[in-house]
This record gives C-alpha cells, structure tokens and sequence, in this order.
C-alpha cells in the first residue's frame, strides 16, 4: 500500500527529532530507487530464497478443519524463515538497503529479541556492525535471544531507562541513530516509526500475501475468505493483508493481545474496542495506549512481540476505514489455542502466533466447509519454551534447569552470582 | 510588550556592559522533577538568580531526543503525573512574578497533541509564555501550529543542526522570528582548535540566513566552551550539565555551575 | 542405493528377534509397494513441500568463501526444514508409510530428541499414537526437546537401563516392537536397524542430494566438487552422497564426532582410522565401537545426535569401497566451526552439522577458487543453547536460569525438587 | 553320547513315574552375574539338583530380545568383563561334573561373531555343549553355522513366536532337531482358558510339523502354567522369574520357586 506522502489518512508520517531529518531523508530516498531498481529486487528475491527458504508452504490443516467442522483451515508458514519468524522478510530487504546506502553498521530495537536476532544474523552475512537496543527487563526475560545475538557477534545493549522494555528500546535507538547516522542505519523490525519505515517494512513483508495469493490459486484454485493476523507493530499483518486490499470480499482480521485483562497495563490492545487514542511519538502518528496526559502506557501480553504501545499506522488507519476487523485473544485463549495445533497439527507455534490461531480457531466452526481461512503463523514456538513451561505449569522443566545449573563451571556461578556480567 | 527577539536584543546589549559574559542564559528545568513542588521552587530560584531565559520541559515517557540524564529525569517526573493545565498555570504565575525573564515551555508533541496544539498555544499565550520548543513536530507539519502562534504572539522555536542539509537550514532560519536554536552535537571543549572552527562556521552560516538572535545548546558544562560563544551567538543553553549538578548538590550545585560558566 | 536383499557389502541384514520377523516382512512389502506407487511419492512430496516447507535452499556463503580463499562454499539448508532439520524427511516418508499400513501407533527411539521431536510432530498430524523412548540421561540433558515432545502428545519413556543413552532407547524401542507389532510401527530415526530400514531412510533422506544436484545446475550450471556430510547414524549423509553415487568424480566426505580424544569412550569414531570393528547388533551387521568381547562401548560427542554407537551399514560399506571418504572432528573444532559460521554468515548451525562444517573449513583453503564444495548444514543450532552457552563459558545463561527459576510457580518447584516427576 | 533330543526324551520318560510333574526343566543362568564365580555356583547348585537343561546366556550389552531384569542382570554381568573363552571352558568344566545334564549356550549373535561363530561351535563342541541359542540370527543367514554345528555335533536351536507365520513356522519346525525354542508372549495364566486355548492351539500346530522335543518359555512362575503344558511340551524354561527369585533371595529363593513349580 503506498502511503500519502508517508501518511495514512491521519497516520503516519515523520515526527523526529531534527538531527534525524538528513537520514530519514536518505533513507526515503534509497528506498524509493531501490524499489524500482529490477536488480535490487533481483538480489532481494535471491536472499530471500536462499538464505531464507521463501517461499514459505501454505499447509492445510485437516485434523482442526474436522476439529471445528467449519471452514478449511490453512496456516502460512512464516515459522519456516531462517530465523524461525517473517521478521527475516524485512531484515533481508533494509540489510541489502544499507548495503546499497553504503553504511557499515546496522542499529535495531527488540522486545522479545526475534527482530535483534534477525538483525544479528542479517548484519553477520552481510559483513554489517551491528547494535541491538534492548530493554534491561527484556533481556533478563528473553536472555537465550541475547546469548544468539552476541555469537552472531552483535552488540546487545541493555537499555534501563523507563519500562525497560521494547518501548525504551526504541527511543535508545532513535537516540543512537541521532549520533550515529552518518554510518548506521536504524532497521527497524515492524512496520512503525517515522516515513518511510511503515511502508518499507510492509512492502518487505508483503512477500507473505503475494505468496499466499499464488498459493491459494494453486492448491485450491480460489482467494482465501478470511485472514487472520496477529498485530504486534503490524508487520506480519500488513505483510498478508496488503497484497489483498483490492478484494473487499477477502476479510482481513487482526488480533491484538489480550492478555490479563482489560485494565490499562494488562493488555495490548491498541484498536479493538477503542482502548487507545490517537497519539504521536515514537515518530509517527497512529494509535497508543496512553493516559490523558499522552503519557505512553505500559502494556502486557504473554507474548512478547506483541506488547507494543502503539501499532502500524498502516494498520490503524485500515481499521479505522474498516478495511481490517480488529479482535483481540487473552494469554489463557492464545495458550490453548497453542497447544491445540501442537497436537492436531504437530506444528509449534510462536505464542504471537497463536493469538491469530486464537481468534480464528473461535470463529472457523461458524463458517461453512466450502469457505477457506488462511492464518499467518508468524513464528514458530520453540523459543518459547521458557514462557510455554511456565504457562502449563510443567514440573520438570525447572527440576532440568537446576541439574543444569549444577553441572555449570564453577567459577562462572561465582562470577554470574556476584552479578559481574559478562566474562567474555 | 516586546517580542521575544526584542527582548533578547535588548538584554543582550545590556550585557555587553555587565561584568558577565555578554551571552544570556537560558536554563532547563523539568516540570515535575523531582516532584512539581522542588522543580517550581527551583525555577522560581533560578529567576530570581536573574536568568533571562528558563526553559521548562514538561516531562513526556518517551523523550527520544534527550539523553540519559534527562531521560531519566523525565521518567521519574512522568510517575508524578504532571497536568499541563496546571503546569501552564504555574508557569504563567512565575512569568508574572518574574517579569524580568521569559519562560519558553518545551516537551514533546503527544503531550501537546492530546491536549490540543491550538488549545496550547492559546493558554501559553494567556499566561504569558513566550515561546514553544517541540523537538519532534518538523516544520513541514507545522502549518496550522505558526498560525495559531502567530495569531496569539507565541513564538515557535525551531531547531537547526549541524546535520541538517544547507538548503533546509537557510530555510529554517530564514522563517525564525523569536530565537532559533541552534543545536550542536560536535561539542566544544575549548581545547580543539578545529572542533571551535567547526562551530564558528556552523554558526556564521546560520547566521547569513537570520537576524534572529541564536541559541546555542552542546552540553555546556565549562567556562571556556562559553566564552567561545561569545560573539558567535546571544543564548548559551544549560541542560544536562545544571541537571546533573542539582541532582548532585540541589539548588545550591545547580547556582555554582551557572556562576562558574559565567552567566549568572 | 538399493541393497543386495537388504545387504550392502557384508552389511546390513536383518538380525532381530524371531517374533520381529512378520512386522519386518511387512515392512519390507510395505515399503516396496509404497516406492513405486505414484500416489504415495505424491503425498510424500505434498507433505514435504507443504509441511515442511521443501525445497530447502542452497545457501552460497560469499563471507565464508574469501574467508578460506579457496573453494567456493554452499551449504545445503536442511536446518530450514520444519523442526529444524532433516529428521523431517523421514519421519514423514514413514508416517505416510504407517498410515497406509493402517497402523495406529508409533515407536521411535530418540537420543539428542531431534528424531523424537520429528516422530511426534508428525504422530500429531497424522493422528497417530506415540511413545517415545529416550536414555534416562538423555531426558536429563536434552529435557527442553522431552518437553515439546510431550506437550505434542507424545509419552516419553526414560529408559533407566544400561548406559541410559541412545543405544539403550534403541534397544527399549525394539522391545515394545517385539509386543506391540501388530498395530505398532517401530519409526527407525537414522539409517541403521534391520532391513529395509537402512534403504528406507535413505530412500525418504536423498530428496537432499536430488535437491542439491538440481540447484547446483541452476545456481553454478556444475555438479558441486565436493560434499560433506556429518555422520551420526548416516541418515542425512546418505540424502545427501547418494543421489551422486555415479558421480566418481564429485567427492564425498563423511565426518565423525571426534569428541575428546581417541581413547574409547572419548569419541564416536567408527570408520575413520579403523576405530570400530565389525559387529552385529541392534538388528543389523555394520561396523561398531566394541571391545574385544563383542561388547558395545560407550560414546561421547559434544553432539548429541552423532553419539551412536553404530553406524550406517550403507556408509559403512561405501566407506570400505572407497567410494567415499572418512574423518572425523573434535569437539573443540565443532565449537569454533559452529562461532565461525554464526559470525560470517548469519546462520546457527546444529553441533552436529557443525562437523561437516569443521572438516570443510579444514579443506576448503586447499581447493582452487573454481572448486565448489556443498555442505550439509542438517539441523538449526538454536536448540543446542544448552551445550554452547556451556561450552563457551557464557556468564549470564546461568544467571538467566536463575532468575527463571526464583519466578516459577513456587508448588511445582516444591514438587519437582522431591523429584516427584511430572504434574501434568 | 546321545544326542540333545535322545537325551531329552530319555529323560522325559523317566519323568513320568517320578514324583515331579513331567516336563523337563530348563533352567536360565547369566554368566557373569552377579560375578562370574556367584553364577558358577549357582550353575552348580542347579546342576547338583537335577536340573535336566541348564540354559547359560552369555551376557551382551545390547539384549534387545529380554526383558527388563535379564537386561538389568545383563548389564551388571558386562560389567564384569566376561571372556568367551573362559567361559566355554567352565562350562565345559561342568559340562564333565555334571553328565547327567545338558548344557545349551545362549547369546546374542555379536560377542559369538567376534569370537567367530565356526571356532564357537568347534570350541563348544569341544567341551560337550550340547546345543546354541542365538536369538538374533535368523535362519536364512545361518547356513554356515547349521553346517558348523552339523559337523561338531552341536545343537543349533531355533526358536519359534505366535508370530511367526504359519508356513515360516512349518519350515524352522521341520528343521529343527535337538528341540524346538517355543516363545509364547501371550502369556498362561491357568485362569483364562482363552489363553490357555491359544497355547494350546500353538503347540499342537509346531507339533504338526516335527518331532522334536518342544520347549516352552513365556515368564512361567506358578505351578499352573507348568501344569498346562503337561501332554503338550517336553521342557518348561523357567528365565526371568528364576532371575527374579535369586536376586531376592538368592539360591534358595531360587530353588525354592523351582520345588514351587514342580519341576525339582
Ligand atoms: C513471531 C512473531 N510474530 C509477530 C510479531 C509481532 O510483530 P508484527 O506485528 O510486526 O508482525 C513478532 C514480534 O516480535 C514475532 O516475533
Ligand atoms: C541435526 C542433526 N544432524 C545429524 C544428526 C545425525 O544423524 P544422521 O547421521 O542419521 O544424519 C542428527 C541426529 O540427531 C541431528 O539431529
């Protein structure tokens, strides 16, 4: 979807601090040529296959179509990136960018560490420096991303200010990029911030919907009638849904994270049932989930890409068009609909995931059997291990950690006991 | 009442016959830190010191343009959930108190946004405030704002860097009317000849585009880097470095670090 | 390759238990008819494509290459496949396999948990029955893997005899075969075992080479020069060297784990220098890691999956022929391998994968810039986060786990401390 | 000498005017196991008995044909590094004490491949073993060894399964000469007369198809399953449950499990 000069209806556009101008403007630039550049397409397309295996498979999934004996169920497989996430789409395309911008060195924000990891392994093969922005909190949460970033030989740093979370992780790195624009690149791993990163990313990730279009005529010679997508920053969303705004009568649906409840700071849910306002930061204007005073708010889900404050602009004006149907899934439905494809499906889903498997699953069986849903399984779960044990309460998981722990060298438990950070 | 250019002006010559640095201060306080209370007291303080020039941001959760210090200071004064109503009254009071000096409100946009950039200008005007600081509303953006400002006598206040592209600085300091604020993030520490070159020229070409007068910010925290404004500039900005020196002495830290810059 | 009524050479065979012999009969028919009926070669490339997201690519790794300054480097993505690596080609060629038998159960043995993880994606969607046997000390060390399997629905059984390792899985599988045969199948996870398991799996593994050999065309217009090819049982070994077995000229190199050091027990070294003798057991004749009584020894690899005792009676004669060449690598070269790859071009290879690696890079420098060798990267490493956090000596892993640990519903760590095993 | 079955038939029609219920015992001992004297003796002690058929598996680390405490046992018994050759030659040993007995060597295939299977033979034969059991090696790939046994006067016995198919069944049965290893897992409980019905049913299938003596294996421990095999086999095999009864009590538990079954 092409933007407006960068807007969105009223969302979107480039609210940065002024030092950030010339970059945003390159980075406008180079863009804008490199998406009609057939050769930069070309070696998109070649990374794409090769180094990350596109094209995803689109996989019918027959025991839950039975399951809930409605509409034939479908799963994108996003899951199947390197990486193990779409993230990779987008990564791809501003790496082989900032090689095209000449710039030597690549700075990202991470919440849950899939997009940190997807920016370490990008900047690894492509001879790129790179610095990970990343909540203090997040880290200690999402430590085992933060090991693989660091081999990848990423810098990983822990950002302590405010929620230490994803939300100040952003504003370190736009704080970096200010300081650093000359040689580094700001790859931001969703389809927010200022112009033209909504629309980069998106247009990155829009491999998805292309692929599911093809797809679609081919293993069952029609479009989908229904889309579901988790919307965290929005990225995987408008990587289905773009390529399928011309067809009203494919419905796109988006699903926020429930979580907790539906008190401010237990959920994330910026757009379903009018919990966040128009706001503008973080560079561009959309929705938050803010106080009265627009003070950014914090926000909660079991899945940790999706606690974002605000969403695509992209997003936020298709919902308010009504172009997209927002609903959202609670931790304890995206739980249950995680172990349902687990065992219906023997495919382990990312908890980000499941919050689209969550609402499609609570709608499927009122469809007909002659209509198709397709879901876009953003990621695959494995990495959730820590969350998804925790979440069922499993007993030998935490019995495993300690014998773990005991066989650990020695003096490294000292030193980590005492608190003294890395050894190497 | 003269136009906040004129104010300038006119203290600015007063100065050239003063003991001080022919440069006037202007100082940064934020709303809200660390409780609504100290940071009132602190800038009625600073008023009273005789500083030309307070600026106050009102604290904002995600200030992306700021560094750690006063990151961390708006974050705490976040928690103290400051009202912009009310700080814009009570700014307005100090202004009235201290008619002597001018009080410049900065913050970022949401804030703003949410209670209504029009809303703003106009209650800025009421109280007397002189001019607006938002680091994060370019000024391709701002067509509705200037107007409102200009229709209250609220001077916006843009910023220039020493990024910004040549063409798009002549353009930005040709539109400035009250001040224009002059960011540099090389720094000056007074000792490289070639660093001090490079402000000089980034002022001196701003200066082709602008009579307004030019504030200068780069984290002043010495003597020498003020005197090196002299002549170059008419505001030397005092941000994180006051911040730091009162959160580590109060008040009194705060009002050695602006005698011993010589602009107070 | 075929075998010789399930001989290659002198290996191979089918030596089990007498009452084994009907399911192995059945088996054996089943398999024959399956091959070359056209329908189950569709479903099998259906589930491929469509499941596991085949072809998976061939990586060129421009960073590594320059690196070496010799041959030019590709690798042959299987850690892309779904679960992460090859073990998926297999455990869907026999699950189809299973279904058409009309089988409601299957057996698999598991050692790293790979092959466990594989069976019970596919138990799940294919709506089988599954138990899974694992060395007690592997369910300690490999847990996370134990975890999935049974959130999947799988039922995991810690095998408490002898070693408590793979060998004695094996074993365990074989047993609940000989009792359950008649609505059971024995899901073999590498390409040992009796006939027609060896052929099997290689049959469903050489998708690999297949691919390889087509995309070598397409991408370089050249058979590849080399290939090499981790050896833990052989399975991925054989899918990748077979389909080249008329190809003299395109050099195929088997590397073993190397472990610690030469001393028995030290190692998993069969084949190259001699280490292994001869031998019958575990339902075929190969070649063995024995004393001289005929007694199985232990084996030690810093990868779990390459720590068989055994080895492919298929590479074990091609070995002997000289049709392809054996080494070996050590644990230490593993880990710098696996550092080496992550850095240069952003992909986390498995331990095991990282042998074929560590030979390539041994060799690559003495290849001329128009040589191209093709390395078989068999399974992604994030899984492996245990073993290298610990062989890296990283600092903060432990420090994460304790944090994890302080957090966890305090009941169930109360419960697992006593060692009271599973709540669920 | 007679041969095994001569021997076994011999002995089964002195049985049926003795005390003892008319079968055959065979008798299971792991070389090795606990250690290698501890198993002597015991050999010994069921020798001194009367035990007709002493059954001595040669432990292997891989038994995948047992159950888990012949597993158990056999690992422990590994551990304690058994030598082929020793053990042949104390078998042989009590092979010459103890004439009134036979002795059948079981093993999985690989420690007998590596000592070679024609020197076992030659050796077994050489100290009076009468027959080998080797649960691993089907008989399409025997030939050698059939020969090899044929031409040292060795038994090679070969067992048969429910499962085996009827005409597979028919072909090891008529092959078979010095007896026949019947495995049933189906299991006898005395109770059920389906089951008993079923083993029935097998063994007089087997029967249909050779001469020799039948011996019947599948976890005998009471009375009442050795009961229902009067009339319809030769030897009752008694493994696991003798294993079991030793390692509680040691040889007089064991002995005691054999007087309970009614066949010492
Ligand atoms: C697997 C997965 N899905 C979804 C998301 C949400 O991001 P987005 O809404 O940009 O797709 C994330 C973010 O980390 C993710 O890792
Ligand atoms: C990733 C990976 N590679 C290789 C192997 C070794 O098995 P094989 O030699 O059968 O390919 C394993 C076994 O678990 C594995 O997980």
């Amino acid at each position: 979807m092409m933007s407006d000069n960068g807007y969105y209806g009223q969302y979107g556009g480039s609210y940065i601090p002024e030092i950030l101008y010339t970059s945003q403007q390159q980075v406008q630039q180079a863009f804008d040529e490199a998406r009609n550049d057939p050769a930069f397409i070309q070696a998109l397309e070649q990374q794409w296959q090769q180094y990350s295996g596109r094209p995803t498979p689109l996989t019918f999934c027959a025991n839950l179509t039975e399951h809930f004996g409605g509409a034939q169920i479908y799963l994108k497989r996003e899951d199947l990136n390197h990486s193990g996430a779409h993230k990779m789409n987008n990564v791809i395309g501003q790496g082989l960018l900032v090689k095209r911008m000449g710039k030597k060195r690549v700075i990202a924000e991470t919440g849950a560490g899939q997009h940190g990891i997807a920016t370490a392994l990008v900047a690894a093969r492509l001879g790129l420096e790179c610095t990970i922005y990343m909540g203090a909190k997040d880290v200690a949460r999402q430590y085992p991303n933060v090991f693989w970033m660091r081999q990848l030989g990423a810098t990983v740093i822990p950002v302590t200010t405010g929620s230490q979370t994803l939300r100040d992780a952003l504003d370190e790195a736009l704080r970096d990029w200010s300081g650093s624009y000359a040689d580094s690149h700001y790859l931001i791993g969703t389809s927010c911030g200022c112009a033209p990163f909504p629309e980069m990313v998106s247009f990155f990730q829009s491999v998805i919907g292309r692929e599911v279009r093809q797809q679609s005529q081919a293993q069952f010679g029609a479009l989908p009638d229904r889309l579901y997508a988790c919307v965290g920053g929005g990225s995987n969303a408008c990587g289905l849904f773009l390529p399928f705004m011309d067809e009203a009568q494919v419905e796109k649906v988006g699903v926020e994270a429930g979580g907790k409840g539906m008190a401010l700071g237990e959920h994330s849910i910026r757009l379903s049932h009018d919990l966040g306002q128009p706001g503008i930061a973080q560079g561009f204007a959309s929705i938050f989930l803010q106080d009265n005073q627009g003070q950014l708010q914090e926000t909660h889900s079991i899945a940790a890409g999706l606690d974002y404050v605000g969403v695509s602009p992209i997003i936020a004006h298709l919902a308010e068009q009504g172009q997209l149907r927002m609903t959202y899934a609670s931790d304890q439905d995206v739980v249950d609909a995680c172990t349902l494809l687990l065992r219906k499906e023997g495919i382990i889903p990312a908890l980000e995931s499941s919050h689209a498997l969550a609402a499609a699953f609570r709608e499927a069986g009122t469809l007909s059997p002659q209509q198709r849903i397709v879901i876009n399984l953003s990621g695959r779960g494995d990495k959730d291990i820590f969350n998804v044990a925790r979440a069922v309460q499993d007993a030998e998981f935490p019995q495993f950690l300690r014998s773990y722990l005991r066989e650990y060298p020695d003096n490294l438990q000292l030193a980590s006991d005492a608190g003294q950070g890395r050894a190497v | 009442m003269p136009t906040l250019s004129e104010f300038i002006r006119a203290r600015s010559q007063a100065l050239q016959t003063s003991e001080r640095l022919p440069l006037l201060a202007m100082t940064h306080v934020i709303y809200g830190y660390p409780t609504v209370e100290a940071s009132l007291a602190w800038m009625r303080r600073l008023l009273e010191q005789g500083i030309e020039l307070l600026e106050v941001q009102f604290p904002f959760s995600d200030p992306v343009a700021d560094g750690p210090t006063i990151v961390a200071a708006c974050h705490r004064a976040v928690e103290n959930q400051p009202q912009m109503q009310l700080c814009l009254q009570q700014l307005g009071q100090l202004q009235r108190d201290f008619p002597q000096s001018r009080i410049l409100l900065m913050g970022y946009l949401n804030p703003f946004y949410r209670y209504g950039l029009t809303r703003l200008v106009q209650d800025a005007a009421a109280q007397g405030i002189a001019g607006l600081i938002i680091p994060d509303l370019p000024m391709e953006r701002a067509g509705q704002f200037r107007r409102d400002c200009t229709d209250h006598g609220v001077e916006p206040i843009w910023l220039v860097t020493p990024a910004t592209p040549a063409e798009r600085l002549a353009s930005i300091a040709r539109q400035a009317t009250g001040m224009l604020y002059c960011v540099s993030r090389s720094g000056v520490t007074g000792q490289k000849d070639g660093a001090q070159q490079a402000l000089a020229d980034y002022l001196s070409t701003i200066r082709q585009h602008t009579d307004a007068p030019l504030a200068v910010g780069f984290g002043i925290r010495r003597r020498v880097q003020v005197e090196a404004l002299v002549g170059q500039a008419d505001i030397a900005i005092v941000g994180s470095a006051l911040l730091e020196a009162y959160n580590a002495g109060g008040q009194e830290a705060g009002l050695a670090l602006l005698a011993s810059l010589g602009i107070i």
